[in-house]
């Protein structure tokens, strides 16, 4: 898949990394602002596809690329559900606690373990659709070679 | 014991995760890792069955139970009914999963065959498990998403156009379920089943109630393939791999589409006539349609496929028969008789029908064709597959020994007492039915003389399948025993009584 | 409030109306992103800003996604010309649809109207909340506490669908 | 009410494009726009007159706050609709490439 034209590239190198930095915002504000791990691991993923449409997958090694987003995507939601387990062992023993203090409420580290839960998620969303978006490029390219 | 529940849905997450994040790095580690999960997983159902009884467990997760009344967090409920689903599941799962160490080898990417595997059984525990109606629809998607990609796993055209339509369905059939529990919401204002049924019984108005009612039958029609929505059950499971059409047949479509069914009619709604004269209406229709259709089918799978909505009829009439004598109020023994008829059969259809599919399977491996017309004179050839299908085909059509022929029977006697004398005919006509497209299946496939000479050296299927096939056929003969008045006191009863005492379920959650 | 509400949703049906009967699919697919973002609108202005930005988000992805499989396809539909049964399957149609709508405002009839909705389960997610979960925002106070085992069970969902893509998608499936 | 009824007309609309479209593209965007009816019917529920957005301010004692149980369930629900429509656009774009054409009909006879 080829890219855009240069005026497309110009734009998309200064866009790409303020989305990118908007979305990790999203993301770790998710206990104080609207957003969260899944609006926020969206507009992460909108910032990479950003960059792949503009500037072509030839650029890059696209089977390395969907590997490495597949396993992120497996890492992070592994570690949602070792933090869902290990609530089975710390604070009130039970599955999905939040086991974590608390904090004052409005502060970035407030929410116990939801900030925690709202960044695998947001890696998770993340990792999900770029995995889908890539799958799909690479099936375009190898099915019209 | 309270800690393992949480486990049912964790466990198989956490295979999945690992399956596919090691599979690539160590050699062959999901062709030892998945069994052993699903093998604990077997254990942790069969102790949670052996010492559960009469009780029931709520597990409130989030440590979120009850507050000023009202419960206010997702809780996990298991209680005598779905111990049962759970053994099921993860019985002809872990079977399943040692069928296809070897089927699976002549397909890529196996990696993701596993993780794809473990996610299904994550699904149906945590719908089995689930006592809040939206943690229910989000598992339920979780299983049906898994199984949309698994059907269509050789990527050939016909998988890849029975894979669409059976997403393109199950598709509607969640977003019909999806707006029934926003309705539910908005009348009572909680989505936690028991504290729904509390709410319910307060009085609510007839079109509202017939309304919900006719979307949820709707809705999970399509997920458990009963007639009118059944269009596409025979394409996808004829093309999907055996191993999955065996889970697809014989676990999935009970506990995300029957089991449920049967919780919310039961535990959620107070009973109603004319529903129950419809379920049953339609577990009929689908009985007959099923097996007659299932008769002129030369596909072997398509035959299967089409005889799992004859069987799922006699489970679905089973249950409507139960509910019409318990809406009436007299002679409550007979209902009674007719639920645990339609429990019994229920197990019974998911150990034959997951045989079946396996014994499909092995053909399939062995001839590259599940045309029965190219078969023939395989019984001399492949002794272990000929003989362990001649045994499902015996139970699933009836015969004495063999399971299927008890859990009919209490069917169309219960049938009988309880005054449906059309429903007891037309139960005897289907399994006669049964006998034939089965007895035809035996015949053309094994005992037949085969015209190409081709046939008569082939192996038999390697070990891991046939141990498979086996074990299938020696439970079959096992759960016969079933019949028994006192195991079946044992086993069945305390489904039964959940059924039938359906405000037992909400009290004892909001008793807590 | 419900008045704007029902002008924008009267535009959505028009653009979901015209989204199956453009004879261009990329236009189809356009109109369905219309009638992604009239609910981005909704959304707002019904007090849920968390919801607008995830519809957003999600409905430009699902658009670079349709128009990926679109563009390079022949974007020209079979037509088939609408013979007589047509017609009639139409009005069928067309009865059934309207019996559906009549049962449904019969079912409707005595629920809380728009605004008078009383809380019940949820009020222990509003009152106390945060010294209960800490978090500020209820959404997510909702979603990563009180129910976390629903944004689990979310989370595995699109886990699922990212492996179901990659396993229809890949180049030889039998070896 | 009127609310209501018309987010039960665009559900109608979906379902009529389900049953009817031949295209599959066309059948996805059905689907998804049953969808978006169902997610603006349960916000529609959760919604309180002079309520603001579920953000907890506390300046403001006693305010009013927007359900937020219906919100947490769309947004559970629209991220379900993406991976749903991811699936069918996966599968859509490979029978593309097998058979050339999108419509369900043509497929089914070109199978034979």
């Amino acid at each position: 898949m080829e890219g855009m034209s240069t005026i497309v590239k110009k734009i998309t190198q200064l866009v790409a990394g303020l989305i990118f930095m908007y979305g990790i915002y999203i993301i770790m504000h998710g206990h104080i602002s609207p957003g969260g791990g899944f609006a926020g691991g969206a507009i992460v993923a909108g910032a990479f596809i950003l960059l792949i449409l503009a500037f072509g997958s030839s650029a890059l090694n696209l089977k390395k690329e969907v590997g490495g987003s597949s396993n992120t995507e497996s890492v992070a939601i592994l570690m949602v559900a070792v933090l869902a387990l290990m609530a089975l062992i710390f604070g009130a023993k039970v599955f999905l606690f939040n086991f974590l203090p608390k904090g004052t409420p409005g502060e970035l580290l407030s929410a116990g373990v939801i900030p925690l839960y709202n960044l695998f998620i947001g890696i998770e969303v993340a990792g999900a659709i770029l995995t889908i978006f890539l799958a799909l490029v690479i099936f375009k390219e190898e099915s019209s070679k | 014991m309270d800690a393992l529940i949480p486990l049912f849905v964790a466990i198989p997450l956490i295979s999945a995760f690992l399956i596919m994040l090691l599979s690539k790095v160590i050699k062959g580690f999901h062709r030892f890792f998945a069994p052993i999960a699903l093998l604990c997983l077997l254990v942790m159902a069969i102790f949670e069955y052996a010492n559960l009884g009469q009780s029931s467990i709520q597990y409130a997760v989030g440590g979120w139970s009850i507050e000023n009344g009202y419960p206010i967090g997702i809780f996990m409920v298991l209680d005598g009914f779905s111990v049962i689903m759970l053994s099921i599941i993860n019985l002809i799962g872990f079977i399943a999963l040692i069928y296809s160490l070897s089927y699976i080898r002549k397909y890529t990417a196996e990696g993701n065959y596993y993780a794809l595997f473990c996610l299904i059984i994550a699904g149906m525990n945590g719908v089995v498990l689930s006592g809040d109606l939206f943690n229910l629809f989000v598992f339920l998607e979780v299983s049906v998403i898994a199984s949309y990609a698994l059907v269509a796993f050789g990527v050939g055209k016909t998988e890849l156009e029975a894979s669409f339509k059976y997403q393109v369905l199950g598709g509607l059939a969640s977003m019909l379920i999806l707006l029934a529990i926003g309705l539910i919401y908005w009348k009572t204002k909680t989505l936690n089943i028991a504290d729904v049924r509390s709410v319910m019984e307060s009085g609510y108005s007839k079109p509202f109630y017939i309304f919900v009612q006719v979307l949820l039958i709707s809705g999970f029609g399509l997920k458990a393939a009963i007639i009118p929505f059944h269009a596409w059950l025979p394409d996808a499971h004829s093309s999907a791999p055996s191993p999955i059409s065996a889970m697809l047949s014989g676990v999935l479509i009970k506990a995300v589409g029957v089991y449920v069914l049967i919780r919310l009619f039961f535990n959620l709604f107070v009973f109603s006539h004319e529903i129950a004269v419809v379920i049953t209406a339609l577990g009929a229709i689908s009985m007959l349609i099923g097996a007659l259709v299932a008769l002129m089918q030369w596909d072997l799978k398509r035959m299967l496929a089409y005889s799992s909505i004859s069987q799922i009829g006699y489970v679905v009439m089973a249950f409507g028969m139960g509910m019409i004598l318990i809406v009436r109020g007299d002679h409550l023994p007979v209902a009674a008789l007719a639920i645990g008829g339609g429990l019994y059969h229920l197990v019974n259809h998911a150990v034959f029908k997951g045989l079946l599919f396996l014994n499909a399977g092995a053909l399939e491996h062995r001839l590259d064709t599940r045309d029965l017309k190219k078969m023939g004179g395989l019984s001399s050839v492949m002794p272990i597959t000929s003989s362990t299908s001649f045994m499902a085909s015996m139970s699933i059509s009836g015969i004495p020994p063999f399971n299927g022929f008890f859990s009919k029977l209490f069917i169309i006697i219960a049938a009988i007492n309880g005054k449906f004398y059309l429903l007891a005919a037309l139960a005897v006509g289907v399994s006669i039915v049964t006998l034939a497209y089965f007895l035809k299946f035996q015949r053309f496939a094994f005992f037949n003389k085969s015209s190409d000479p081709s046939l008569n050296h082939i192996k038999e299927v390697p070990f891991s399948m046939s141990f498979s096939m086996v074990f299938l056929a020696l439970l079959c003969l096992a759960l016969s025993l079933l019949a028994i008045p006192s195991v079946n006191e044992a086993l069945l009863q305390p489904a039964i009584d959940v059924l039938m005492q359906s405000d037992l379920y909400s009290t004892t959650l909001l008793g807590l | 409030m419900e008045l704007t509400i029902s002008i924008i949703l009267g535009f959505m049906i028009i653009g979901a109306i015209y989204a199956l009967h453009a004879k261009d699919l990329l236009s189809a697919v356009v109109a369905m992103g219309f009638v992604g973002y009239g609910l981005v609108v909704c959304f707002l202005l019904l007090k849920a800003p968390d919801l607008a930005i995830v519809q957003i988000v999600v409905e430009t992805i699902t658009l670079v996604l349709m128009i990926a499989v679109v563009l390079d396809s022949t974007r020209d539909e079979i037509t088939v010309k609408p013979d007589r049964r047509a017609f009639f399957q139409r009005i069928a149609g067309f009865i059934i649809f309207a019996g559906l709508l009549y049962f449904f405002v019969l079912a409707i009839a005595n629920l809380d109207p728009l605004g008078e909705h009383s809380l019940r389960m949820s009020e222990s997610y509003v009152n106390g909340a945060a010294e209960k979960t800490g978090s500020v925002n209820l959404v997510t106070g909702v979603l990563f506490d009180f129910r976390a085992f629903d944004t689990l069970g979310e989370a595995v969902i699109l886990y699922t669908a990212a492996l179901g893509v990659l396993t229809l998608l890949r180049m030889k499936g039998k070896k | 009410m009127t609310v209501y009824i018309l987010c039960f007309v665009l559900f109608l609309v979906g379902l009529y494009g389900v049953l009817t479209r031949r295209n599959l593209i066309k059948i996805a965007i059905s689907l998804s726009i049953m969808e978006f009816s169902i997610f603006l019917i349960l916000v529609l529920i959760g919604y309180i007159e002079n309520g603001i957005a579920p953000i907890l301010d506390p300046g403001r004692a006693d305010q009013v706050y927007v359900d937020p149980l219906p919100q947490a369930m769309v947004l559970t629900a629209i991220v379900i609709g993406l991976a749903t429509t991811a699936m069918l656009m996966a599968i859509a774009i490979r029978l593309y490439r097998k058979y050339k054409t999108f419509d369900i009909r043509e497929i089914r006879n070109l199978r034979g």
